[in-house]
């Protein structure tokens, strides 16, 4: 066994756990909030599991929950806007802690596995990863402050 | 650890099933009905998974590993949880359109209200 | 009544709690050698060149299970549609547009399109590395809607013609069919894989007609879950009902 | 090792089932159902199932939570008119 | 041959495909011709390979032959009895479509053939469920039916009614089906096999000489939990009167004639295959669940049945009460109660889809079911009254009809006290239907008091299904159930055609042994008795209602019918535990 699997399980563990305490409790915007860290917080075990088990052919879930997982953030930042409208989350420490954590991890897994192909891919999905869960923070706060019928 | 490992995948598997049925029975709001419906068969997956696990294995994907390198769990089971997951999504959306038409027929999606049929 | 449920809950609950408790404990452990079928399903996913073996299962192998697996989706899509109607009642309301921050629209524009792309690699790769076509799919239908969420729902509704994708789902549950039926009339069996050859292992087009039906779900689930979503989209932003009545 | 993983994902995805179950308001409910897709996703990840892993992001990440946020806010607009407007 | 036994399911898919593919630039007649001719033509297919099913055959789909005894692939099965129920939902979907042949409500803007699409789903699904060999192959098929079923029972979207009796149905049967997947992962972790018969080998070998296990016993009581659920088998049956009363009416003579009784089928099929051998569940523990649990349906049903005043829920109980009797016949396990059983749905499925076609009638040109308001209105309908009262007579099984025969030949397998239960459940449901003939059809006796307004759903609101009330009474919707009956009666009548189902039935199951299915003098006068009794009850609800008014012993009982679907939920899994309980000597014993 080796330490890409053992971080992993500590990074599953802890921001699993950290995102299920902060959905399930406290208002609505701490709960999206909390919903939208989940993406970054198990995209980036995803990647370490790839590496773990030595399957590059994993990284496709990682690079799938980096796409999705932000669009499901939209998803209740828009038809949930009129009860994030009174509160207007903002989580920006740490939103920037999790990004920072997912870099790090694409920079470790890029390192392991050297240039090419594979690598490319793992920055498309750093990218994806980062982007998303900013912008998706960026939602959170009034990203839809306009939303009546449509 | 061991002995607790060898059940334990199932027993998470039935717990899950009887929590989605606890949540159904005493739901108060349809669409929280079908959410736990939808948890009930995520046990399935888990339990049709879980025995399907083999120690130390890998998945039978041959794209980037040879044959016969690793030993590798069982395909069969991860198609029918495949098949399954779908069955899930499709009969998720079709009881949710149900739940929007006793939004609209009846006022209400509390089943506790919902006093038609009786007797 | 209530508590009457909760009595019934209650014992019925806890007998079927101790029937699966006791069923738990005489499984075979988590994580045993033995899986015949399995074992077998790999060796012959080997001879006829798919690489991914799940692949091989899906739409070779147990290729009828999909075939019940996709009418399913498209009874319930067909389900939806019918259910979800404008009842007689009900009228349309043009949505109003939508004001969103603009990163939110420029990530939205952005990502659409790469959402795109990965929705048809996982399709076309499917006989390879994971994923196939209800994965890749589903990716590709969601990513349509990040107009919406990006922007609003007339932007949708412009590149959406609904019928469209009513009738290439029909397709491509009917070409899933025929291509069942050549088997027959090929003279061995439906859903039989002995039409085409068999390929180079691990390439695009290895694995006989394990591409084409792979292709063919993930037509039919693109096309099926714009139409589920669209038909679900209209009743939120659109119909509304006639006042008064 | 291997197995402190499947430890580690099997309770927080039966944590998440519980939290979904618990949850009585459905958009409530739904955030907690996508985050629960995605520990299964993870779950079925370390079980070597990647396809099936595949399948649930896709369906459980954006899905499922859009299916049902739509319905919550077709029953709630539903609701407004006949609070403000009947009365 | 075999080959073509796939087609079952891939011609009423392929049509429904073509028809939603093409459906929007086809007026709505060609849509109803190209269901019909798809429908018939699966129905002569079955037909044919039921002529030519002994001996059994035997389809790998997609080519996989077993080699060495191993297989990878998915097997279907098409002897007699799987043929003959897929010819029998061919036939009886046929039936439905005629019936609604042009009349029925408007089609959705843009969807003409989506009615018709659904219907032949529907008979793609159950055929397929039929000829399933593979345990998981049926689940999906069982899925697939179920789905459709939701759809079409909710069809009407604009009745409250019918959309809250579509989600009661829809979440029930989805529970009872995933109980049903884990039932097939714990054999499948068992025995690691997913083809009936291989799973029955699997559990011999694992047993040893032990006998059954917890795991066999959990698997068994789960696999049933969803195969009862589809069923209707008490406890698990509140869905159905709540869903067969509210769904469209060429739908209800579908779920009432075939689906519930493919649950039956099921049941047989499974435990004949799967859990019948030395490793599995002992027969004496299953007759004990089967006969307990169908006594109970039986009753429940039928007294449910004689308070009811909405036709559709009374004709749906009776449905509840006939499950219970076949599922007292297959739990005998003897040849010739298989025999009967196969009589018994071959004839009831011709009366109760008749029954409910005029049902029907009734509900379209009057835009209401309830036995007291139409008190009298329906003098006029003189076809569709000897029709109702034609079809209450099969159901009390009045020599020489079908279902007179099917129960006599299962009331001599059971023997003993059991036969009380026969003649007294079909006597009560039968006297019921003749009782709104009498009330509705002729105006006989006064008109009913109210009672118990919060107890009853009374139907007495019902919008009819065609674009407005019927004046005129259109051919098909009369001649369908008049060919019903027909057929009901030709399945006792024709010479010959009991011993044919007995021996195509034994040749699949009841391990080779043959059974004869004839009328004796015995069961002719138990069928007499039954119908004398019915009418009996019937005249004297009708001269002296107060007399058969509900007794307060039976309010609990009614009111535990509460329309409340967190209540059906708790009762499905007190089901679960109560079929283990029946079935747990299995385990001590072992």
């Amino acid at each position: 066994m080796n330490g890409w699997i053992l971080a992993a399980t500590v990074e599953l563990g802890g921001g699993g756990a950290a995102a299920l305490w902060g959905v399930t409790t406290g208002g609505p915007a701490r709960r999206v909030v909390a919903q939208n860290m989940t993406t970054s917080a198990l995209c980036p075990a995803l990647l370490l599991f790839s590496q773990g088990y030595g399957r590059p052919a994993y990284v496709d879930l990682a690079l799938l929950l980096a796409l999705l997982g932000p669009v499901g953030t939209l998803v209740f930042a828009r038809l949930l806007s009129d009860d994030l409208a009174a509160e207007r989350p903002s989580a920006w420490a740490l939103t920037w802690t999790a990004a920072a954590v997912g870099a790090v991890v694409v920079a470790a897994v890029c390192a392991a596995t050297g240039p090419g192909r594979a690598m490319a891919k793992l920055l498309v999905i750093g990218a994806l990863l980062i982007s998303g869960n900013v912008i998706a923070s960026r939602a959170l706060s009034g990203g839809f402050r306009g939303v009546r019928g449509g | 650890m061991t002995t607790v490992m060898h059940v334990l995948p199932y027993l998470v598997a039935a717990y899950v099933f009887l929590t989605g049925c606890y949540g159904l029975a005493t739901s108060r709001n349809l669409i929280h009905a079908v959410g736990c419906l939808a948890v009930c068969q995520s046990s399935t997956y888990v339990l049709l998974l879980a025995v399907g696990y083999r120690d130390g294995a890998t998945a039978p994907v041959f794209s980037d590993i040879k044959p016969g390198s690793r030993p590798v769990v069982d395909p069969v089971v991860q198609a029918l949880t495949l098949t399954d997951i779908v069955v899930g999504a499709t009969v998720t959306a079709l009881l949710l359109a149900l739940v929007l038409q006793i939004a609209k027929r009846h006022g209400t999606v509390d089943p506790d209200e919902l006093r038609e049929l009786r007797g | 009544m209530k508590r009457l449920r909760l009595a019934l809950l209650a014992l019925g609950g806890a007998g079927l709690a101790a029937l699966l408790v006791a069923a738990c404990l005489d499984l075979p452990g988590f994580g045993g050698r033995s899986h015949p079928y399995g074992t077998r399903a790999v060796h012959a996913s080997l001879t006829r060149r798919a690489a991914n073996t799940i692949a091989s299962v899906n739409f070779d192998q147990r290729a009828y299970d999909t075939l019940g697996e996709m009418s399913i989706l498209f009874a319930a899509v067909l389900g939806c549609v019918v259910l979800l109607r404008q009842a007689r009642d009900e009228h349309r309301a043009q949505p109003q547009p939508a004001e969103v921050a603009r990163p939110v629209r420029r990530y939205a524009l952005i990502v659409l399109p790469v959402a795109l792309v990965t929705g048809l690699y996982v399709i076309a790769h499917g006989q390879l590395s994971p994923g196939g076509g209800f994965q890749g799919g589903v990716v590709a239908a969601t990513a349509l809607h990040l107009l919406y969420l990006g922007a609003d729902y007339r932007a949708l509704e412009r590149i959406r013609p609904l019928a469209v994708y009513e009738t290439s789902d029909a397709l491509a549950v009917s070409s899933y069919l025929v291509l069942g039926l050549a088997g027959v009339l090929a003279g061995t069996a439906f859903l039989a894989n002995t039409l085409l050859p068999y390929g180079t292992f691990n390439t695009l087009s290895s694995g006989g007609t394990v591409p084409l039906l792979n292709a063919a779900i993930g037509i039919e689930v693109a096309s099926a879950v714009v139409v589920l979503l669209a038909n679900f989209l209209d009743q939120a932003v659109e119909i509304e009902e006639e006042h008064g009545s | 090792m291997d197995d402190a993983v499947i430890v580690v994902a099997l309770l927080l995805m039966a944590g998440s089932a519980t939290a979904a179950v618990v949850q009585r308001d459905p958009a409530r409910q739904a955030l907690v159902l996508s985050v629960l897709g995605s520990v299964l996703a993870v779950l079925f990840t370390v079980l070597q199932a990647p396809d099936v892993g595949l399948s649930q992001l896709a369906v459980g990440s954006a899905l499922t939570p859009l299916l049902i946020m739509l319905s919550v806010r077709k029953v709630r607009r539903r609701g407004r008119p006949e609070d403000g407007g009947a009365k | 041959m075999h080959h073509l036994l796939p087609l079952l399911v891939a011609i009423p898919l392929l049509g429904a495909a073509l028809l939603v593919a093409v459906g929007r630039h086809l007026p709505r007649i060609a849509a109803e011709i190209t269901g019909f001719v798809v429908s018939g033509g699966t129905a002569a297919l079955a037909l044919v390979l039921l002529l030519n099913s002994s001996p059994p055959m035997v389809e790998w789909v997609g080519g996989w032959l077993p080699v060495g005894g191993e297989s990878v692939g998915i097997v279907v099965v098409g002897d007699g009895p799987s043929l003959g129920m897929a010819a029998l939902v061919s036939l009886l979907t046929l039936a439905a479509l005629a019936y609604s042949w042009r009349y029925f409500d408007e089609p959705p803007r843009g969807h003409p053939g989506a009615f018709t699409a659904l219907m032949l789903l529907f008979q793609g699904a159950m055929c397929g469920f039929a000829i399933a060999g593979d345990l998981f192959n049926a689940f999906v098929f069982f899925e697939l039916m179920s789905v459709t079923a939701y759809a079409l029972t909710g069809y009407r979207i604009d009745d409250p009614k019918a959309v809250q009796g579509a989600l009661t149905f829809g979440v029930v049967n989805s529970l009872g089906a995933y109980a049903m997947l884990m039932g097939i992962g714990l054999l499948y972790a068992r025995t690691g096999e997913l083809a009936m018969a291989k799973i029955g080998r699997g559990l011999d070998a694992a047993a040893g000489h032990g006998g059954a296990d917890a795991l066999v016993l959990a698997s068994f009581v789960l696999v049933l939990t969803g195969l009862l659920v589809k069923a209707a088998a008490v406890p698990f049956h509140f869905w159905l009167p709540d869903a067969h009363a509210v769904a469209p009416t060429p739908v209800c003579m579908l779920l009432s004639g075939v689906m519930v009784e493919l649950g039956v089928y099921g049941v047989w099929r499974v435990y004949g295959t799967v859990f019948a051998g030395p490793g599995g569940i002992p027969a004496a523990d299953l007759t004990r669940a089967l006969v307990t649990l169908g006594a109970l349906t039986a009753a429940t049903g039928a007294v449910m049945c004689w308070y009811q005043r909405h036709i559709k829920r009374l004709l749906a109980y009776s449905t509840v009460a006939h499950t219970g009797l076949f599922l007292v016949g297959i739990g005998v396990l003897t040849p010739q109660g298989d025999d009967g059983v196969a009589l018994y749905i071959l004839g009831h499925a011709g009366v109760k889809a008749a029954l409910f076609a005029c049902a029907g009638v009734l509900l379209d040109r009057y835009g209401c079911l309830d036995e007291h308001t139409l008190h009298g209105r329906a003098r006029e309908m003189r076809a569709t009254a000897v029709m109702f009262a034609v079809g209450g007579l099969g159901l009390a099984g009045l020599p020489p009809f079908g279902t007179g025969l099917g129960k006599a030949v299962t009331e001599e397998a059971v023997g003993g006290p059991l036969t009380v239960v026969y003649v007294a459940a079909s006597a009560i449901t039968a006297g019921a239907v003749l009782r709104v003939t009498a009330r509705v059809f002729r105006g006989l006796g006064p008109r009913p008091e109210e009672a118990d307004a919060d107890l009853e759903t009374s139907g007495s609101e019902e919008e009819p299904e065609t674009t407005g009330p019927l004046r005129r009474i259109p051919d098909t919707m009369r001649m369908v159930p008049a060919v019903l009956l027909t057929a009901a009666l030709a399945v006792g009548a024709v010479p010959g055609f009991g011993d044919l189902v007995a021996r195509s039935v034994n040749e699949a199951g009841s391990g080779g042994a043959q059974a004869s299915a004839q009328w004796t003098v015995h069961g002719a006068l138990l069928g007499l008795a039954s119908t004398a009794l019915a009418v009996a009850l019937a005249g004297l609800a009708v001269t002296r209602p107060h007399w058969t008014a509900a007794p307060d012993w039976s309010r609990p009982l009614r009111r535990l019918q509460s329309g409340h679907v967190g209540d059906y939920v708790a009762w499905l899994l007190m089901g679960a535990t109560v079929l283990g309980v029946l079935a747990l000597p299995a385990v001590l014993g072992g």
